[in-house]
Formats: C-alpha cells, structure tokens, sequence
C-alpha cells in the first residue's frame, strides 16, 4: 500500500494547481475519525467522502444498495447481503464480509458508543463468504434499511485495524470512499485526495479537497467573499444578501430534516395542559412571519415533524400553518385566561438558525394575545440539563431532525410513557398506534399509522410545530453544487463550471 | 498657618475646610482636560442609566418584523421614530442601548465592589498578621492568577448557566486576587509605616489597627485600580457575550447588542458601531476618570506637577 | 535615690535574613546583640552609634514593639518580658514612642484631634468633651494652637508634626519615652525648638526618656547619661560629662573627633584621629572585639577575645581590652 | 595671592511653574566664586540651594526654569550658550555631587562603566586608558582594593564608599569648579570627617573651587572661605568664614549659630528661632525673615531689604543695617 | 540561579494542587456530560449506561482522588468528544497558541517602546496626546470586534492579508494585531509612567551632569532601568494574552487552544477542560518564572545564588 500511496502523493504534487482544489468552510470541525462515536452531522458530511455506508438514499430520498450488489429478505429477523465486487480500502486489502462483521458488531455491542442505541438492535453479522453475509437482527426490525443507510453502516478496515491498531486508525483512517485521508489539523482544516482505486472510478476533478473549519460567522462569509473557500455552510440570514449580490458567489439553501417546534407542558397546573390553550397558542403564532422575516425564507412552516422525504410523512401537514389571533383569543377565554396569562419559554442560543431570534419573535406575538412571555435564553449545555432534569416549563424551543428519515422516531416522542414529568402529555389512541407501528413489517399500513398520529398531534398540539429548517451554503460562481437535504456535502458531485 | 489667626467655630472651620477641599478638587478636575472628559463621559453614561425609562422611545424588547434593520434616522430610510436604528428583530436601538447602560454599570460596578470587598479584605488580612495566612491566600492568588480572568469565568459560567447576577458573581470571584494582591503589597509598607508602629505602641487592638490605620490607606490606590477594572468588566462581559456566555436575553447589556450585531458589521452597521462607541466611551471616560483619580489621591501628587 | 525604672539584661534580637531554598544558608542578623542598660526614672539616656549599629531596634524591644530573641527586661520593677494580651495592652501606656520622621508617623488620613486622642480613646480615659478639652491641654502643651485639631497632618510643617507626635507620646502620661532620633530630619533652627520643648516636658510631666541620635551635640544636649553602640552592642556607657572628658572606648573618641566644630578657628588646630574603614556587616560580625578592624590601637588578643561591658570608672562603663587613658591620649 | 573670578552669578531667579502657579525657588540670587576657593552655602531646607547648584549646572528640570539672572563661569553666560556646548562643560570644567549617595548612581551598571562614562565623554583616551584612569581615580579618593570595586555594582558598596565614587566621578576630568551639594549629610559622623578631609586634600592639590551646599555649620566651619547664608529663595548673607562665625550680622544667621548644639560646651537651653519657613502661601511681602525675626519693624514688614555692603567683604539683607547705612550716609 | 529557578519550581506545586482542585470541582459542579454527548432523542437508561461506564456516577472524593493519580502521572484522561488522551491534544495546539501569543507580545513591545518613551520624553506634546488617547483607545475596543473590523477593513475590502486560518506570515499579522493592541496600550502606558518616574531619578541627573547627550542619557540610563518593571508587567500580561487569544481565535479560525478549549466547555468534555486550563497554568507560571529570571538578569541588585 505504501508505494502507492507515495505516488498518489507525488500526482498530487505535480497538479497541484489551485484551481483544482476544493475548499469548503464548515462551521465546527470534525470530531473525529471514530465514525460510529458521534452524532454530528457536519462530521458525517466529511467522512461521507472517505467511507461507504452498505445502503445510500438516493437524491429522491430512497435508499438504495451502495456498497452491497444484492439482498434478500430472509426473515423477521434475517437479510442476506453481498457485496460488489472489486470494493478496496485506501490501503489496498479489498473489501469483505468479515470487514461488515466486524464494523455492525462493534456498533451493536459496544455501548460506550455514542451510536450503539442506533445499531444494538442488530444481534450478529453472519458470514456466509467473502462477499456474503447475513444481518440478523434480535426482534422484528422495521427500520434495519433505515438504520443500514447512515453512518454505522460506514464499514471500517478489519485487518488494518486489528494489525495497526485502533489508534493509527484513528490518525491515518482507511475507508473505501471515493476520497482518502491525508491531513487533519485540528480545528484547522482537513483535507483529502482522491482515491485513485475507487470501485466506481477515481475522481478526476479536484486534485484536494479541503475542509477548513471557521467558527465565526462573519469570518466565513469574509472567506467566501475573497475567494479563500468555495464553499461556505451556514451563512447569516443577514448576509445572504451581501452573498448573493457579491460577484462570483451566491447562496444556495435546501430544505434539512429538522423541523423546529416548542415543546408544550400537559401537565396537570399549567396552563398548557389545557387543549385549547395549546391551540390558542398554536394559533397565535404566525408561522410565516417568521420564516420570512427572521429567517429570510430560510425555513417552511410545518404542522408535522414529519417531512416529505422521511418515511409516514403525512403531505397535508406540511407546508402549512394556522394563525388566527381572534380565535385564539377566544379560546383563551373559553379556557379561563380572558387576560391571558404567564409563561416561561426556555429557548437555546445559537444551537439553530436564528434560534433566540425566533423565540424573542414568538414572545412578541403571543404578547399580543396578551400572554406574557417569560423568555429565557440558555446556551446549549446548560440547556440540554434543563431537560435532563426535567425543570422544563410552560414551553421549551428545540430542533428535532431524524437521521432514519423514518417518521416512526418523529411520532415516537408523544408516547406518554417517555416523557413522564416532563411533558405528561397522554393520548391513548396514540399510544395504540405506536404500540401496532412498533413491529409492524407492513410498509404500507405502518406508513398509515404514522400518519394517523401526525393528524392527531397536529389537532391536540402536545408540541407547536413552527417550521422545517433549511440549510443554506454560500457557494463559489467556479463550481458547481447541490446542496442536498441530508447535509452532507459529498465532493464527487460537485463540479468545476 | 502662621498668618491663620481669624478665629471661627470648629464646625464652621470644618465645614470650611471641607467646602475647600471640594473646590480645590473640581479646580484640579477643571484644569486636567482628560479628567474633565472622563467625568463628563461617566456622567452621561450614569444619567443615561438613571433615566433610561425616561429616555427610552421604545420598549428595548419590544420586536417588531415590519421594521427590521432600519438605518439611523439621518440615514436615508431611517425613520425618526428610531433615532439610532432598528435591530434584526425591529428593537429601537436608541432604547436598547439606553437599558443596556443598566446592566452594564451594573454588572461592571458590582462586580468591582464585590470583588474588591473580598481582595481588601484577604490583603489586610494577609498583609498584616503574615505567616503561614499569607502563605496560604498567596498561594490562592497565584493560582488564580495563573488561570486567565476569562478562561475561568468561560468555565464557571457555563456551570452555573449565565445570568446577571452569576456573571457578576464570576467576574468578583476572578478579579478579587488583583485587589488582594494590591492591597496585600500596600499593606506589607504600610506596616512598617511608623504610625502603624505609633499605633501598636499605644495599645490599640489589631482589629482597630486594620480598621482605622490600614484601610482608609489602601484606599486610594484600590478606587484607582477598581477604576480601571470597571471598564475591563464591562468588556469582559462583551467578550463572554461573544462566547454565548453574556448576559441573555431579555437582559440588555451593550456587549450583548455588540455580539448579537456582529453578524451584520458588514451589512447593517449601526447594530454593532453604536453598543461598541459605547462601550468604547464608557471605558475611556472611566479610563481617563481613574488616571484624573490617581494624580488627586496621590499624595505625592500635591506638589508636585 | 535614683530609682531603676527600666532594667535590660542580656537583650539580644536576630533577625532571620537566611536564603535560598529551604532556607539552606542560615543566617542571622545580629540587630542587637546582649545589651545590658539600666534606666533611672526622671533621667535621659542617650543613645548614640553610626547608623545601623541598632539603636532604633533596641528601642524597640524595649517596648516590646519586637519581641527579643532572647535576655530580660524588667519595668517598673515587674517582668515585662511575661506580659500578654490584654495585660501588656495595658502597661503599653506607660512606654510611649516618637519617631524619627514626621512625615510617616501620623497617619494621613486622620485629623490631629483623632490622632492625639486615639491613646485617651483606645484605654478609655476620656469620654466626649473631656476628651476634647484633654487634646486641647496637650495641644497647648507643645505648642500648637486649638484651631489646628481639625486639621490634617500634611497641612503642617515637619516641626509641627513632630509635636503633634510628641503630644500623642505623652498623652497617656507614659513613664518612659523612646525618643527615636526625633530631631534629626528637622530643619536646624526647628531643632532647638523640638529640643528645648521635650526638656520643658520632661521636668513639667516627670518624664524618663531614652533618646536615640546619631548626632552626637544634641544628645549631649538633653541626655545624662549618654551609652555609645557598635555593631549592635553598647561599648561604652557614662554620664555625659564623663564622655567626653574622657572617652575610654577608641570608637567613642572617635567619633567624638569626628564631630564638625562650627568654630572656624578651631579647625586647623585640631587632632584628625580619622576611624579608617566602613561599618562591617551585622550579618557577619568581626570575631572578638568587634570593633577591632577600625580601631588604631588594636592588638593581637582583640581579634579573638570579646571584651565585656565593665565599670572601669563609678558609673563609667566600657567594654574594650585596652581603655583609653589620659597619658596614651596626650601622646597621640 | 589674587585670585581670579571663576563663578559670578547675579541675580537668578529661577522658578517652579505649578499648576497652583509660578514658585520662585530662587529669588534673585548673587555670589562669586573665585579659583581655588571654597564657597559654602548654608541655610535651612528647602531654601533654594539645590535648585541654585542645578540652575548652574543648566540641569533645573521641568516645571522649573530659569527666569531671570545671569551665571556667568570664566566670563562666558551659561544661561546663553547652547545645550551642546552646556554638554562639553558638564562633568569636564563643571562638575557636581549630589546629596544622595545611594541613588546618585545607576543600579544596573557597574562602578567601572559609570566613571569610564564621564572620561570617555571629555578626554581623547581609548577604553583601556580610561579603565587606568578610573582606577586611578578610585585609589586617589582613598577606595581599598579599587579594581575590584570598580568591577562592583552600586548596590555592592555602602554609603560612604558610593560617595567616594561619586567623588571620584566628580574629580575625573579635573574640573575648575566642584558643586558639591550636601555630600555628607547621608553618612554617618565618623565617614563624614572621612569624606571632608578627602575633598579638602583633593582641592589643595589640583587648586579647585568648591561650591559646598550644606546646612550643617559644623562642616561649614571646618571646610569654607566663605559663606552664603540663605533664606527663602536669598542670599541673606555673605562673609568670610571667620567674619560670619565671629560676628553674625543677620538675625537669622545669629539664630542659625546661637540655636545649634555645641560638642564643647554645656547649655542649660538651646536658643531658638521660633516659628517656621514660610511656605508659598505665607511669603512676606516685605523681609521674608520678619515673622520670625526679634528685630522686626514695621519697615520690614513692608518692604524688602536688598543685599548691602557692610565692610570687611560682608553682605547682609536686614534693614537694620540699612538704617545704619542711612544713618551714616 | 540554578537553585532559585528549582525553588520556584517547587513553589509552583501547591499553586497547580489548588488549581487541579478548583477546576476539577467546578467541572464536578458542571454535571453529567452525557446528555451532552448522546443525541437529543437518547433515552434515559442510554445515558444512565453511559454514566456508569465512564464512572462519572462515584462520589466526588473518590472521582477527585483518581483524577490526581492520573494527574501526577500527566494523565487528564480521556476526552469524551474526541475519544483521545486529553493531554496530546492541548499540547498539540499549543505550539499555534504561543505563536500568535509570542507574535502579538512581540508586534505590542516594538509598538510601545517606540510610543511609551516619546511619550515620557516629550510629556504634553502632541504626540504624548496621541499616544495617550490611541491606547485609551486600543484598550477600550473588545478583541472580537476589532478582529471582525480589521478582517471586514484589511481583508474583504482592501485584501492585503488573508482573512483566516494558520499558515503564511500573512495569516497571523491580523490576529496578532487584534491581540496586540490592547496590550500595547497597556504597556506604552506603564512604560511611560516609569519613564517618567525613573527620568526623575538622581542617577538620571548624575548622567545629565557628566554631559551626556539626552538620547543617550534616556536610551542607556533610563530605558535600561525601566525594562525592569516592564519585563514585570508584560509577565503578568502572559494571563491575559493567553486569554485574549480563546477570542481571537474564535474569530480568525487560528487552530489553536481557544477553540478547543471553547469547544469543550460547550460540550462539558472535562478532561480537555482540565488539560487545558492546566497547561495554560503551566505556561503562565513558566513565563512569569522567566521574567523573573530575566529581571534577575536584568538587574544586578538581586542577588544570584
Ligand atoms: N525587620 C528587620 N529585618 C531584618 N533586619 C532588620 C530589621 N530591622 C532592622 N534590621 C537590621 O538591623 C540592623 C539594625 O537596625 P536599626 O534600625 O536598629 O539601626 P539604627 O541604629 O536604628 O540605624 P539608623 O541610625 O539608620 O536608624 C540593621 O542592619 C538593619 O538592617
Ligand atoms: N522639581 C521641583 N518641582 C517643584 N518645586 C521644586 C522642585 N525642586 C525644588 N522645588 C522647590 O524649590 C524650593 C527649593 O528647593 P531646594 O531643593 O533648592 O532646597 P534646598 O535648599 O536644597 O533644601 P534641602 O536642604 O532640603 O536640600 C523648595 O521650596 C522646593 O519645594
Ligand atoms: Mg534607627
Ligand atoms: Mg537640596
């Protein structure tokens, strides 16, 4: 493997021409190398470039065979796979069953893995040969495509591992992706070259890619705006504009798979354990005013966590939004608070686009249906305890994505039994259907359940949908890119002009 | 004092001399340009506080998406509605920063007085009984001042979950080693200062020594330092803003308007450019006011220059 | 008929001045190294020697603002030395201090009224207007007009300060005054008023001082008795008369020479009997005599023999191996 | 012997420039300095000594300033001449002691460098001759081991062996005149005869004038020709030293001589002059001396007497000569 | 020497004991870093496992006890985020720290001397004025958003240097300006005033009085002797500038301990925390050590041993 490592390098040398290289500025650096040990997106997008998973979703959002060639449903519990054939790592040793048994195993078991809850499902990788292999799962598995087409699927070298150790891999990774490892220093940058042996054919177009890491927003956009990066994440709404006027950038957004929501209290002693003035509220926010005005367009108003794309997405709720403020007011009578009343709105900071933007904005609106808010903004960690220890109050802001895109994990948080002293909020018919969606192996009819509870929970508001959020680059006029909904940016589709 | 032979009553004297005092001092204020322009910049800043409900247009929280980074009222498109603007959220400006001068004199000056109760205290202390006391709180001050002021209040924040008051608990509990360590120094060549000694000799009680002898002494050189740490906190209390770690919403502080508007420096200056001339302002007033502080309480100072 | 108001035995105070980590190289600064001094009450004792022989340290101990190292001390006939706490408080009144320098020894921020009637506050002596009315006395009593207590030390000259200190010396009518080289950073016709008021005090309040110089007329002046120090220890001690008639010890002749006459006509007459050399260090004292180094009359059993404090005279104590006499002066 | 005028000063006024206003340290002071002479000037702190000795070096810092007056040294104006020529005077045919040995010399560079300094500035001599000649100079003003000290910082010498050096410094370039501005009174008695008998051996032998400022008239008596009393910014006085000691015509000299312990003799009580300096505020109008003066009249109240001839080279500013003066004239 | 620097060393064993004990108690206090690490829809037993096994759930003693075995081992332990040896990460940072603390204590001391003597040397002039409020002025500005100005001014607008990132001489001349300023401000200050004073020194006047021009007589005699509080204060400043680059480096994406250690606090990864703080520690023990030695160096009137 050495040698050619070292004339990958020396090509790389002789080309190395700016313009043939691709630098992308990302907000937080990668956390590490460790794919199945953290739940970063950003991370993901950058391992996606150096790793295969088993299963990919396609640009439509359907997941496809990546690295396996065919499978078949066995049992229940079973699917037989194989893999393609002349898969290689970077370091050479080609691709096998053993390295899948080695990769789903070590997630499933190890429970000092950040991803383990997302794989302990699987029971053992069967080897059936060099290319084939049977996933076996401990229970009736609905999800197992979902879960096999995200990063614990990502398939790690066996042999290197186990022969150089867990820490070498860790500073020189090996995957079988369309890009190799060349350099990482912290908080710096990251930067890869292609990989001349890639199955599907090296990629000619840029010499390196490089993912410089830029915290400060401001510092981002300079970048981008003086040509230092291609590409740049996350902008300022307030800068799109300067972006997309600038000669030679512009902004391209896509739609995440995270929706936006307040998470209401049911419980008994507040207010918003009164269904109407969860409506109330519900109505007196309006939804729009904020994806246009805070966010610039960077957001849709939804009534559902469950966006088009994801599995049980129910379409009607999406898209949309109610806001009456003379009804609400109404209701609120009818509940008892003609004047209103208090409430507390916990809200993170800087964790989302325009996060205490929004909730300062909600607070003024319900101001105007004379509910007095009460906002308190938290930097995240201390946020994330305020949750822990269940000190939630009337209402909490959060941000949910689902990286199964399987809407049974959206639908899943009005279980009353998960959130008992923190939300309370019940509703049996739901909790009947989640029960029957749980194992349930019928595509369709779960499909149908979980959408009979996106219907429900959009009439009982146990959380307040605001808005699915979108992700926005500024990107460089030289190259081509698609921003994609899963947020990775994946180097082999993006092009020079 | 020999010419000194018109008699009058003690008090009418005391008060005379008094009076005196104040007008030399307002003389000297008058005669040092930087002292004058440093007392009228930490007047302003005060006045602003005092009457901020009354010189507030609007109400400093009060969002409103129809007016969104409106420009300053001379600008075009400003409106005279906001005299210095809107923010990304529509809040008048002018009101915000006119509240903000609150909690930032607030959090700056409790700070300082808070940590300056504990280092004047812990440097009497320390200074005066010695031994193995002052070893031991020395060695505190040098752990603490081997971890930077902002390091610690980053770490100690993010505990505690900021918030006005735990900010200003932070920032005491980082500056209090400078004042002890000041004063600790003040103290060490006070006590060989032979009214210390004259003290001693008469027989007045330790307690009443620190009390009557050393603290009215280290007072002046701890009002100039806490001078100068006023305008250091409120711009630690920017920097902590930056972090995420400010005062939070629906708190006002300048370095909050300052690092919620630094997304817009590029596009929508006025958000940053007024909370950052104010700031800058407010601490070279307070700057200028402590160097003025320093050549008065100088005893040095009388004759000379 | 004289009465022994104070009596120090053996009075010794090491400084401890060790370097280095661990305080590997000890050392010590002998300050003051066994004296021995009796003081009668209603007398002055002079105190003289070059600067840092250890005079203001003596003084010091004496009134226990430094505790000794070792050796006694006796007050008005009880153990000073076992005093504690409240008790020691107490007798405290009865040794009072004036300091060298006018300047440092007020506090600033106090007026004259706090700072004379800090002593009649601190042993609660007088309340409310008889306190003030007792500032006021005192006031008169060195000189100072009413109309000052309002005011603060730096508003007066140093010669009004230092009566400013001087009333707080004697405010509790203190037994003893260690007077700490109190006229020396006066200016010389402020001296002679300081001088001629403490004289005027001590008959008026029946005060014993201890008065510290190193400028030999003045405390020729106002002492009786005078003690010379060197190097930490006392060499030669006699009433004044005795002392300059006829020093016995070779450093007190010395530096008797070494005085300036302002008498032009004398100077070219007289004998220049100049000390050679600078003070050693206290930390390393010379061995034996410890004047030995400079003494032009020096011998062999100097340099490892210590000479002790003896009466060589009535009342006239020395401590050399080789007192001067008349005869060898004569021949000089 | 005649002897030639190397120092004239006449009627220097220099002045303190306040924030609380002008401060006329130095009043329209006059005096002479002949070669070879030694000129004491005594007179109580704060008089205007120093300040005087610093106006002729041309050293008087800001605020102060020379205002009036004129000094002239070998008949040339010093208050004139420009700062570069002032350089080639200084430290070569000027030079000066300073009162305070242990500050007087720079802590961080060694005896050796410090005196080098001042021969390599005023003498065509290489480093090695002026390391021969710093030596040399070390041993003449009687330093034992003088190599040694000259390898020493400041702070490795005691009082008296740092005046030494200043001396030393002084004295390198021979100068024509030696201010030397009360440079014992840190040291004790028994250095300070050490001290005076140097300079007074020093002066005989290279024939230089010595400007003594002192207030210690002991000293005076035993060191100058002539002495300058001063008071308040003035000259109040001037006589040879044997007239002065003998017959004191000024009642501040009389109070200065009578209220000054005597080693000799035995008073019963010090005469004294009663009250204090003025001070800026309280400055007479008239005869700065009269509120402490036993002879005040009216007329001192309320002019100001000028510096009078009273024969025998004596000067006295009272008016009570004045009168007599008048009387007689 | 040799046994002075090794006592200090040995000095600075209790004073890092206090700071391992105050940072590992206020991480203690901070809670369980869990939550934090598992996705937001983590379950309760998903965290409680996790606890368990990372042994966060003993008492503190015991968890403090272990910490100090590591520590005196130069162990911090793991890093929850990066799953790594804490310590090799700090220290893998810290050589980009230093350098753009050493480049902004250099750029701030070869911008102050210049400034504070002239400053002294010609007190009142127009220049002194200048100085006097441009290091007001330097030292009123929050870093953060002199760092945002001079990217938006020298980079996007003028594109003189590069805006972010580590690399060429180009790259760190911004960051180390921002850095430098304020603390250029402070020492032209401190240098002036010392001038000053040490301008009013009798040694001075001695040097004056050998004819010696004034240039030489400031740059041999004065300056010398002011380096020594100066070498002081630009020790003291280490804390501060340390602390000056978490910010700055924040904002010019400068790899170095900042932004890790920002990272860590947000994510409670208390073994970086606590590497982190250490080192700096370290670092600011160390450089005030060697100011110390150098001040020994610098001034013959402390003895060597
Ligand atoms: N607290 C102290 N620690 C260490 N050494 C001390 C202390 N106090 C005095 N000394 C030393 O003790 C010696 C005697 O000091 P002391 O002040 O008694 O001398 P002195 O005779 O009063 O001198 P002076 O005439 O200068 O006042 C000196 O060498 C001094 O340095
Ligand atoms: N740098 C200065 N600034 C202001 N006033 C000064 C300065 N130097 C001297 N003076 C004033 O000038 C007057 C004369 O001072 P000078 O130093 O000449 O007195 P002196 O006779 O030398 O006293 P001493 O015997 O104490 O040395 C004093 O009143 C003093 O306050
Ligand atoms: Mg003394
Ligand atoms: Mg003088």
């Amino acid at each position: 493997g050495d040698g050619h490592e070292d004339a990958a390098e020396k090509g790389t040398e002789t080309k190395g021409e700016s313009g043939r290289t691709l630098t992308i500025a990302i907000g937080t650096d990668i956390v590490s190398f460790d794919i199945h040990n953290h739940n970063n997106t950003s991370t993901e997008a950058v391992h996606d470039n150096m790793f295969n998973y088993l299963f990919k979703r396609d640009e439509n959002n359907v997941i496809q065979p990546e690295l396996v060639e065919t499978f078949d449903i066995i049992d229940d519990r079973t699917v037989e796979m194989t893999l393609k054939e002349g898969v290689t790592f970077h370091n050479g040793d080609p691709l096998t069953s053993e390295d899948v048994k080695f990769t789903l195993e070590r997630v499933a078991a190890d429970d000092t893995l950040q991803e383990y809850p997302n794989y302990k499902q699987i029971k053992e990788v069967e080897v059936i040969d060099d290319r084939t292999f049977r996933v076996i799962t401990h229970e009736a598995e609905p999800s197992l495509f979902h879960r096999l087409s995200r990063l614990g699927s990502g398939i790690l070298p066996k042999t290197y591992i186990e022969e150089e150790g867990w820490d070498n891999f860790l500073a020189n990774p090996v995957g079988t992706g369309p890009y190799q490892f060349k350099e990482w220093v912290r908080d710096s940058k990251i930067v890869l070259t292609p990989y001349e042996n890639y199955f599907e054919g090296v990629v000619e177009e840029w010499d390196e890619v490089v993912f410089r890491v830029i915290p400060e927003n401001s510092t981002r956009v300079a970048e981008l705006l003086t040509g230092g990066v291609d590409i740049a994440v996350n902008l300022p709404p307030a800068d799109w504009e300067r972006v997309a006027e600038n000669e030679g950038t512009s902004v391209k957004t896509e739609t995440s798979n995270r929706t936006i929501m307040l998470i209401l209290r049911a419980t008994e002693g507040y207010p918003t354990a009164d269904l109407r003035v969860r409506q109330a509220l519900d109505l007196a926010i309006d939804n729009k005013a904020i994806t246009e005005n805070v966010l610039r367009g960077g957001g849709i108003p939804t009534k559902t966590r469950v966006a088009p794309g994801n599995f049980g997405a129910e379409e009607s709720l999406y898209n949309t939004y109610d806001y009456d403020v003379e009804k609400a007011k109404q209701l609120l009578k009818e509940a008892g608070y003609p004047d209103g009343f208090e409430m507390t709105l916990h809200s993170p900071h800087g964790r989302y686009l325009q996060d205490a933007e929004v909730a300062e904005l909600i607070a003024g609106m319900l101001q105007a249906v004379n509910v007095d808010v009460r906002l308190e903004l938290m930097e995240w960690s201390n946020f994330v305890e305020m949750r822990q220890a269940g000190e939630n109050k009337d209402a909490y802001l959060i941000g949910l994505g689902n990286s199964m895109f399987d809407g049974a994990y959206s639908v899943d948080w009005y279980r009353s039994d998960r959130f008992v002293g923190e939300t309370d909020y019940k509703n049996e018919e739901i909790d009947t259907l989640l029960e029957a969606s749980a194992v349930n192996l019928d595509v369709d009819e779960r499909a149908k359940q979980i959408q009979e509870i996106q219907r429900i929970a959009a009439k009982e508001v146990p959380h307040i949908m605001l808005h699915q959020e979108t992700i926005n680059y500024g990107v460089s006029d030289r190259i081509e890119f698609v921003p994609s909904m899963d947020e990775m940016i994946y180097a082999p589709a993006i092009s020079r002009k | 004092m020999q010419t000194d032979t018109t008699m009058a009553s003690p008090a009418e004297r005391s008060r005379r001399i008094r009076s005196n005092r104040l007008l030399t001092w307002s003389r000297r204020l008058l005669r040092s340009k930087t002292g004058t322009v440093g007392f009228i910049l930490v007047l302003a800043v005060l006045f602003l506080a005092a009457f901020a409900d009354v010189l507030a247009t609007h109400n400093p929280n009060e969002v409103n998406p129809a007016l969104m980074l409106k420009p300053p009222a001379w600008l075009e498109g400003g409106s005279s509605q906001h005299l210095l603007g809107t923010d990304h959220l529509g809040r008048d400006i002018w009101s915000r920063m006119v509240y903000g001068s609150r909690i930032s004199l607030l959090v700056g000056v409790t700070a300082v007085v808070f940590a300056g109760l504990i280092g004047v205290a812990v440097g009497i202390v320390a200074g005066f009984y010695g031994g193995w006391l002052d070893r031991v709180f020395m060695r505190l001050v040098d752990a603490f001042l081997s971890i930077p002021n902002i390091l610690l209040a980053l770490v100690i924040l993010s505990v505690f979950g900021p918030g006005v008051w735990t900010l200003i608990f932070v920032l005491g509990v980082t500056n209090w080693v400078n004042y002890a360590r000041l004063v600790r120094g003040e103290v060490l060549s006070m006590k060989e200062r032979e009214f210390v000694k004259a003290a001693r000799a008469i027989g007045v009680k330790n307690r009443m020594v620190m009390v009557r002898h050393l603290l009215p002494n280290v007072m002046s050189p701890f009002i100039v330092i806490s001078t100068l740490s006023v305008a250091t906190t409120i711009i630690l209390e920017a920097s902590l803003s930056f972090l995420g770690l400010g005062i939070q919403p629906p708190d006002i502080s300048w370095g909050g308007i300052l690092s919620d508007g630094r997304d817009y420096v590029a596009t929508s200056w006025w958000l940053a450019t007024f909370p950052g001339i104010a700031i800058t302002l407010t601490v070279l007033g307070i700057i200028f006011l402590g160097d003025w502080l320093r050549d008065v309480l100088d005893p040095r100072g009388q004759n000379r220059r | 008929m004289k009465e022994v108001l104070l009596e120090a035995q053996g009075l010794t105070k090491h400084f401890d001045v060790s370097e280095g980590f661990l305080k590997r190289k000890k050392a010590m600064l002998r300050a003051v190294d066994g004296v021995d001094l009796t003081i009668y009450t209603g007398e002055t004792l002079g105190i003289v020697g070059e600067s840092g022989c250890g005079k203001s340290t003596l003084g010091q101990l004496l009134m226990r603002l430094l505790e000794p190292t070792r050796g006694t001390l006796s007050f008005t006939g009880s153990d000073f030395l076992a005093l504690k706490g409240e008790a020691l408080r107490q007798k405290r009144a009865d040794i009072q201090i004036i300091f060298q320098d006018p300047f440092s020894s007020l506090n600033p921020r106090m007026t004259v009224m706090e700072i004379i009637a800090e002593p009649l506050k601190t042993h609660r002596i007088a309340k409310g207007r008889e306190r003030v009315e007792r500032v006021y006395t005192l006031l008169d009593a060195v000189g100072l007009d009413r109309s000052y207590a309002r005011r603060y030390p730096h508003e007066f000259s140093g010669g009004q300060r230092q009566r400013i200190g001087i009333a707080r010396a004697i405010a509790l009518k203190p037994k003893l005054i260690i007077c700490d080289e109190p006229v020396s950073a006066l200016d010389v016709s402020i001296q002679a008023q300081i001088l001629n008021l403490m004289a005027r005090l001590q008959k008026e309040f029946q005060l014993t001082f201890l008065f510290i110089a190193h400028g030999l007329p003045a405390v020729k002046h106002i002492s009786d008795r005078i003690a010379v120090m060197y190097l930490g220890k006392v060499v030669e001690l006699a009433p004044k008369q005795a002392l300059f008639a006829q020093p016995l010890h070779p450093y007190t002749e010395g530096l008797i020479r070494a005085v300036p006459i302002p008498d032009p006509a004398v100077r070219d007459d007289r004998e220049r009997v100049m000390l050679e050399g600078e003070l050693p260090s206290p930390v390393h004292p010379p061995s034996g005599c410890r004047f030995h180094p400079r003494c032009p009359y020096a011998q062999a059993s100097c340099v490892t023999e210590e000479p002790m404090l003896t009466e060589k005279e009535s009342g006239h104590f020395v401590a050399c191996h080789f007192p001067l006499e008349k005869t060898r002066k004569d021949l000089m | 012997m005649k002897k030639d005028t190397l120092l004239s000063v006449s009627e220097l006024k220099t002045y303190f420039f306040m924030e609380s206003g002008a401060v006329p340290s130095v009043h329209g002071v006059s005096f002479e300095v002949k070669q070879g002479e030694t000129v004491a000037i005594v007179g109580e702190s704060g008089c205007g000594k120093s300040v005087t000795s610093l106006s002729i070096m041309g050293l008087v810092s800001s605020p102060g300033k020379i205002v009036g007056g004129d000094i002239r040294f070998h008949g040339q104006d010093l208050t004139t001449i420009s700062e570069k020529e002032y350089r080639k005077l200084r430290g070569n045919d000027l030079s000066m002691i300073f009162q305070e040995p242990l500050t007087s010399l720079n802590p961080l560079f060694t005896i050796g460098s410090q005196l080098d300094e001042v021969i390599l500035l005023h003498q065509q001599v290489t480093k090695e001759e002026a390391r021969q000649k710093g030596i040399e100079m070390l041993k003449k003003v009687g330093i034992p081991r003088a190599e040694q000290v000259y390898r020493s910082y400041p702070h490795q010498l005691s009082g008296g062996m740092r005046q030494r050096v200043m001396i030393a410094m002084a004295l390198a370039c021979e100068p024509k005149l030696l201010i030397a501005d009360e440079p014992t009174t840190a040291l004790d008695v028994t250095i300070q005869a050490q001290i005076l008998q140097l300079m007074r051996k020093l002066v005989k032998d290279n024939n230089t004038a010595i400007m003594l400022i002192t207030h210690d008239l002991g000293v005076v008596a035993e060191m100058a020709d002539t002495v300058i009393v001063m008071y308040a910014g003035q000259v109040v006085e001037q006589a040879d030293v044997f007239t002065l000691f003998a017959a004191p015509a000024h009642p501040y000299t009389q109070g200065l001589l009578a209220s000054t312990p005597k080693i000799q003799t035995i008073e019963e009580e010090l005469q004294s002059i009663e009250g204090t300096v003025p001070t800026q505020e309280t400055m007479p109008k008239g005869c700065r001396f009269f509120p402490r003066c036993p002879h005040a009249s009216e007329q001192c109240v309320q002019n100001q007497p000028s510096l009078l001839k009273i024969g025998g080279g004596q000067l006295v500013r009272c008016w009570l000569f004045d009168a007599k003066e008048a009387a007689s004239g | 020497m040799a046994s002075y620097i090794f006592k200090r060393l040995g000095e600075m064993i209790p004073v890092l004991l206090i700071i391992s004990f105050i940072v590992f108690a206020l991480v203690f206090v901070a809670g369980n870093p869990v939550a934090l690490m598992l996705p937001e829809d983590a379950s309760q037993e998903d965290i409680d496992q996790l606890t368990a096994s990372l042994g966060l759930d003993q008492p503190f003693l015991v968890q403090y006890g272990k910490y100090l075995f590591h520590l005196v081992q130069g162990e911090f332990g793991e890093s929850f985020r990066y799953n790594t040896s804490a310590l090799p990460l700090v220290l893998e940072r810290l050589p980009a720290t230093l350098e753009l603390a050493v480049a902004a204590l250099v750029l701030a001391v070869t911008m102050a001397i210049p400034l504070g003597i002239w400053s002294a040397t010609k007190q009142n002039s127009p220049v002194d004025l200048l100085a006097a409020g441009g290091s007001v002025i330097g030292k009123a500005m929050p870093n953060f958003w002199l760092g945002i100005m001079l990217i938006l001014i020298f980079s996007v607008m003028l594109g003189w240097f590069p805006v972010s990132g580590r690399g060429t001489l180009g790259h760190l001349v911004l960051p180390a300006l921002t850095l430098a300023t304020g603390l250029a401000a402070e020492i032209t200050r401190l240098l002036r005033s010392s001038m000053i004073e040490i301008l009013n020194q009798d040694y001075i006047r001695t040097a004056r009085s050998k004819g010696m021009r004034e240039g030489m007589v400031v740059y041999k005699h004065a300056f010398r002797n002011s380096l020594i509080p100066l070498v002081t204060v630009v020790a003291l400043q280490t804390s501060t500038v340390v602390g000056g680059t978490l910010i700055t480096e924040t904002v010019f994406s400068w790899p170095g301990l900042g932004q890790l250690l920002i990272q860590a606090v947000h994510t409670r990864d208390m073994a970086i925390v606590q590497a982190c703080v250490f080192v700096i520690a370290v670092l600011v023990i160390f450089m005030n050590l060697v100011a110390d030695v150098l001040y020994r160096l610098l001034d013959p009137r402390i003895k060597y041993e």
